[in-house]
């Protein structure tokens, strides 16, 4: 799904000024709170308006202020997750669920309010009305809402931020499900790395009501100039890697182009391709053997580059097979190792650090699973 | 007090109850999409509609009568209209004191539906609209139902003040007994003469009664729709 | 049955008189009570009035000249007089008489309350009696107006005007006040309630309650509320 | 039209004017405090005061006029009591005129005022406890603003009916030109004589003039409020 | 402050019966979505009342219904930054940021409007009304008002949910000098361990209306009966240490019994006592000495147990002079090093894993900083 942007739109003191061309079939919109993320979902959903520009998904043009184009919302056939769950307070929780159920074509329809509330952990609370559920309640309700009106595209907006962890992980895969088996395309907002790392493949970053950066994940993520709006905590890589069989339950062996990997959590039949996050934080550096140590996973890089970062943290990047993986280090670190650009070392990662958060298959069809096996 | 009523007063009161639930449910609708005009539309004579609609409040009733006289009249344009398009007979009918009734409690009605209607979240008709649903449906399956306190609330308006409708309905299809004869336009022959206070009062007193039924029954069923659509 | 537009207060004599005729004829008759003006353009309008009974002239006049009514059976039934009445309790006493001196009576800010001097027949008739008496232009800056003559007498029986002007018909029945005088027929136009058939009417029943509205047993029905009889032509 | 109005006409538009507003502004307070009371709390006699509310609705003019002169006369027992105690006379001055008519528009005010009352948020007043306000701090700076709506569409009704009650106030307070004559008696009188129509429709005019300035006003206003209240 | 609950409260199917007594200056409530946080944090607000039971805030009794005392909310002086904000839509930001001040006897304020706004980022929106703010605004807002009402104890019910990174590590040191300098008693709902390990010096743990557990977040964090309720991921260690003259710029060195360790992003004088959280996750283990590796903080540190985690990780609970360090690590791994119990390994913990969200200066007085100086 390729989704095209772009608009002009001002109210009061805020201008949105965005432009930008998203091809992945999960595209984040991340930004600090006020850069314009609502604002921007609103427009793709069609519950605002630009003053001037265009916006396209695929070949369908949603609106066009030059062609004097602008479908109205609700034949957009647009899912919308909102921040404030928006309940029709009237309605029980399962009419609420079931509302846009009746408006869809009975042959486009896909998920069963039953499937559905189970799994959003909903089902006892069917024949309650919104106003006596609790804020977590809530967004799942309209999380269900929005998945049963069987949307072509889904508009999340920061749709896990009431959440608990444990609630969190639970859905997680369920979205990933959505991505990958309904190939449903989304547009995911959150100002969480992990999930945006986990979940999407394309991201634009919002700032003051711009886009100052689109494009894939890893790279966005990679990239430092971005620092200031990706946060520098979470400088991280992306690889893909392929999963590989023998692993012991519950761990998955894959095989990348600079070393083998132990990754707990990944349940994934052999052949698979999947997306792993490793942030920068997470690597360590050893030169020569690391000795008797308990991390087991490592992969054969290169210094490519050193970069300060908040001090006293520098900032490593390696090429391992291909890939960038960054490590972050203390400056005491580098001297003590030598750390320079050329140098082999070995980046050294946690089988427990790989976050769950931002663990998932690889949409099959990502063009860069095949890579893998060239 | 109640077995001393004529079967005159009878007739009175029946058809009172008749005529202000007719003009009630029959003006409703009317209310209902007049109301969302004003509160959600913005079209050039908005204005003059929204002034239009409360004249009866401004109007001496004794006014209004006289123009629906004119007008819905077997001789006047709209009731000559109706009676040779439809045979619809307004003029000294019980139809025609539902249409005074209807009338005078249209500003009533209007204006509390409005009031719910400005009370609404747009954000949830828009969620609605991202569901799929059409501005009709929307209306119909969020808008409406969130509106029901006010309907609820101008129906007991406009219910009451057609059970209470005297001066509008006496000009316009007179004082008729058991055609077009009320609780009030009964209660005003005894005032106008000697020794008829007692039977004035007595017709008041039951129709103070039958108002406050309707309204026991009306918050009755308001706080049950305040629990629905507030989950109170 | 008959439908008859009649004069509102008319109501206690003509109820009876239809009750009777029913007792009698086994038909029923349907009685409109309203002001003579609303009754006069009802029957303008097309109303289904087969009798129009008036307590005005005016408003007859104003039927015949639209030939509204059958002016052959037009006929003057009823009389009556207009008298001043003072609350029961009051002390006043006082001769209808030119000059009298109301403005004593009714103090330094106490008012006379009449039915509406321009539109109400006994309201145009009691200004035209004080005016035959030469005290109208002392007197009209302290009359209070009711839209009726009944609504005037109220205002007499609950204490708050100390005089008032209204139909003998009207203060006979009414402990809470007490005649105070009686106006001179002379001082005023003659008090009459003309009856007639509509034109609009088809109705052969009609006929026969119009006559038995001018038989004798009529007759006692409105003299018992205090109505002089006076059938033209008689 | 205007320059063909006699002084005395002058006087009566003037008279409704101050009528319709001091009927308004005076009941205003009371309308708030009843509806709060009805919408906010629950005691025992509740349903009795929301029915006594809802009278002059029901009771026709005329008897209403009747009841106020009972009680509000200067031999009744309400204005013996006002007029020993404070000096204040109602029968036969303007001020009765206003009265009549701030009774016959109170169910109008109490019902809108209500209606906004139900529609606000009660987690606003729950928080605004929370910041230390008492129960009177936040009833005057969080529940009076965000019942505004509800207060000025009341507000337009009674006064609108204020401009066209006619009954209840001339069985009260009469008609006295420059008194207590206003629009409505006016017009009443100039449709009891035959040729009178063309006056009445003119004073009729005047009064729908009026009311449509005050109902544009509010309008306005209202826009004004919504934007705040609702940041609209 | 001691934030005594024993109350029993029931609505519709759920029924809060949760008992327990806090002691800490700040006290997380943590459960699962619906667990029941934001109706306890509401019956010490005073806005929902108990059906049995009391409360009672130090010395005073909020809420006793045996003795049939209730203390109106207005009464309580405790300020609530709800879970939806609860803006006052008729006034601008800027009125309602002020709105409790007048409440507040003039000697007990504290804060400015200016300087409160300028914080919390909120002072270009001061003559805005609320409906035109974005939801992370609508929120800073809320904390805002709150703060200025000058309350003796702050309710926060998940009030970062809805914020970026960036703006979320801004406003948690102010949090903690509202904490530490101004000792203003909180309770903090959250289901972020990360803040909550930061933040908070106790915690109780709700699951379907009742209080599981209570106590120290780091003797909750590490008891693991409770992993089902804290998360498995999440299984963590918080230790105290001191903080020591010598660090570069930007790195704080730490002794810590143990070792001693250099803390990035820590800007706290020498001789203060700080809380660090180690997670499970980022620590490893060496047996003997390790190779020339980036990793640099040691703790020397014997292993007391080994408990299966979600396989094929393992918990390794370490004794590291006299605190509890754990270290999540592979089956593999176990078996590679030969750990068991009485083993003396080498705990390594990457600079750069110290969570930033994590990391805060302890209350001076509290009881754990002065086990330091024995
Ligand atoms: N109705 C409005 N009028 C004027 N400005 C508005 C309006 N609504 C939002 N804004 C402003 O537009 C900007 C973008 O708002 P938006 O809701 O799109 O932000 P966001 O990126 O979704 O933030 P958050 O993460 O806090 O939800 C904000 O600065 C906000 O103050
Ligand atoms: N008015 C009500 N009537 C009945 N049940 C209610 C009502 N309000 C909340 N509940 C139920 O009470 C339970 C606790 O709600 P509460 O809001 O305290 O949860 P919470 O822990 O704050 O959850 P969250 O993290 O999702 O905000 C939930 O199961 C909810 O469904
Ligand atoms: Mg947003
Ligand atoms: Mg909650």
């Amino acid at each position: 799904m390729t989704i095209r942007v772009d608009v002009i739109r001002q109210a009061g003191a805020f201008t949105l000024a965005a432009q930008f061309a998203s091809e992945g079939r999960v595209t984040a919109f991340f930004g600090r709170s006020g850069a314009g993320k609502t604002t921007l979902v609103n427009l793709v959903a069609g519950l605002l308006h630009p003053d001037r520009g265009r916006i396209t998904v695929d070949d369908e043009t949603l609106v066009d202020t030059g062609r004097g184009i602008d479908l109205p919302a609700h034949r957009r056939r647009i899912g919308y997750v909102f921040q404030d769950s928006r309940l029709f307070p009237h309605l029980s929780v399962r009419s609420n669920l079931l509302y846009g159920r009746r408006m869809t074509p009975r042959v486009e329809r896909w998920g069963s309010l039953e499937a559905t509330a189970d799994l959003l952990g909903i089902a006892h609370l069917l024949s309650r009305r919104p106003g006596a559920l609790s804020g977590g309640e809530r967004q799942r309700v309209a999380l269900g809402r929005a998945l049963l009106a069987s949307p072509r595209l889904l508009l999340l907006d920061e749709p896990l931020a009431a959440l608990d962890e444990a609630r969190k992980a639970d859905l997680l895969p369920y979205i990933e499900r959505l991505r990958d088996e309904m190939r449903l395309p989304m547009v995911y907002v959150s100002h969480s790395i992990e999930e945006v790392a986990r979940i999407a493949d394309t991201m634009v970053v919002l700032a003051d009501g711009r886009a100052v950066a689109s494009g894939p994940v890893a790279e966005i993520l990679a990239r430092s100039d971005l620092r200031p709006f990706t946060g520098q905590a979470e400088a991280s890589a992306v690889i893909v890697a392929r999963i590989v069989a023998g692993g012991e339950p519950g761990v998955a062996l894959v095989d990348h182009p600079a070393g083998r990997l132990s990754v707990p959590g990944l349940d994934l039949p052999a052949g698979r391709a999947v997306r792993l996050r490793i942030r920068a934080r997470d690597v360590a550096l050893a030169v020569g053997e690391p000795g008797l140590i308990s991390i087991r996973n490592r992969l054969a890089a290169t210094v490519t580059g050193l970069a300060a970062a908040d001090p006293p943290m520098v900032e490593v990047r390696l090429d391992a097979g291909g890939d960038v993986v960054m490590a972050s280090v203390t400056e005491g670190a580098v001297q003590a190792l030598g750390l320079r650009p050329g140098l082999p070392v070995t980046a050294l990662i946690k089988s427990a650090a790989f976050d769950r958060m931002s663990l998932g298959p690889l949409e099959t069809d990502n063009p860069q699973a095949s890579r893998l096996d060239t | 007090m109640f077995d001393a009523l004529t079967p005159e007063e009878w007739e009175a009161v029946h058809l009172s109850l008749r005529v202000a639930t007719a003009a009630t449910v029959g003006s409703m609708p009317v209310a209902i999409f007049v109301a969302w005009l004003l509160a959600r539309t913005r079209f050039p004579g908005r204005a003059l509609l929204d002034g239009f609609v409360h004249l009866p409040l401004v109007v001496p009733p004794v006014v209004t009568g006289y123009l629906l006289l004119l007008s819905f009249g077997r001789n006047g344009p709209v009731g000559a209209f109706l009676e040779n398009t439809f045979g619809i007979v307004l003029a000294f009918r019980w139809t025609g004191a539902a249409l005074a009734a209807a009338i005078m409690g249209f500003p009533l009605m209007v204006r509390a539906i409005r009031l719910s209607i400005d009370a609404i979240d747009p954000g949830l008709e828009a969620a609605a609209s991202t569901l799929g649903a059409n501005r009709v449906f929307v209306f119909l399956t969020v808008t409406l139902p969130l509106m029901l306190p006010g309907i609820l609330a101008g129906a007991v308006l406009a219910f009451a003040r057609g059970l209470g409708e005297f001066g509008a309905t006496i000009t316009f299809v007179g004082n008729i007994p058991g055609v077009t004869q009320t609780i009030p336009t009964a209660i005003y022959s005894y005032t106008q003469v000697p020794g008829g206070e007692a039977a004035a009062l007595r017709l008041t007193a039951i129709s103070v009664v039958i108002a406050f039924a309707a309204l026991l029954a009306s918050e009755a069923l308001s706080r049950r729709i305040g629990r629905r659509v507030l989950g109170k | 049955d008959v439908t008859v537009f009649a004069a509102a207060s008319l109501k206690n004599a003509l109820d009876e008189i239809a009750a009777d005729y029913r007792e009698e004829t086994g038909k029923r008759v349907l009685v409109s009570y309203a002001g003579s003006s609303a009754l006069a353009k009802q029957i303008e309008a097309g109303a289904p009035a087969d009798i129009f009974f008036s307590a005005d002239l005016a408003w007859m006049d104003y039927l015949g000249e639209r030939d509204l009514i059958r002016k052959d059976t037009r006929e003057t039934l009823l009389g009556n007089a207009i008298v001043l009445v003072a609350p029961a309790d009051s002390a006043a006493t006082l001769t209808v008489e030119p000059g009298m001196d109301l403005l004593a009576v009714l103090g330094a800010e106490g008012r006379i309350a009449m039915a509406n001097i321009e539109s109400v027949p006994a309201g145009k008739y009691g200004k035209a009696a004080v005016e035959s008496l030469g005290i109208w232009s002392a007197v009209a800056p302290r009359v209070v107006q009711a839209d009726n003559v009944r609504a005037a007498l109220a205002f007499v029986a609950a204490g708050e005007a100390p005089l008032g002007i209204v139909y003998r018909t009207d203060a006979n029945s009414e402990p809470r006040v007490k005649v105070v005088g009686a106006f001179p027929a002379d001082s005023h136009p003659p008090i009459i309630y003309p009856v007639a058939m509509t034109t609009w009417s088809q109705n052969p029943e009609a006929r026969a309650f119009f006559d038995y509205l001018r038989s004798d047993k009529a007759r006692l029905a409105y003299q018992k509320q205090g109505f002089t009889f006076v059938a033209a032509g008689s």
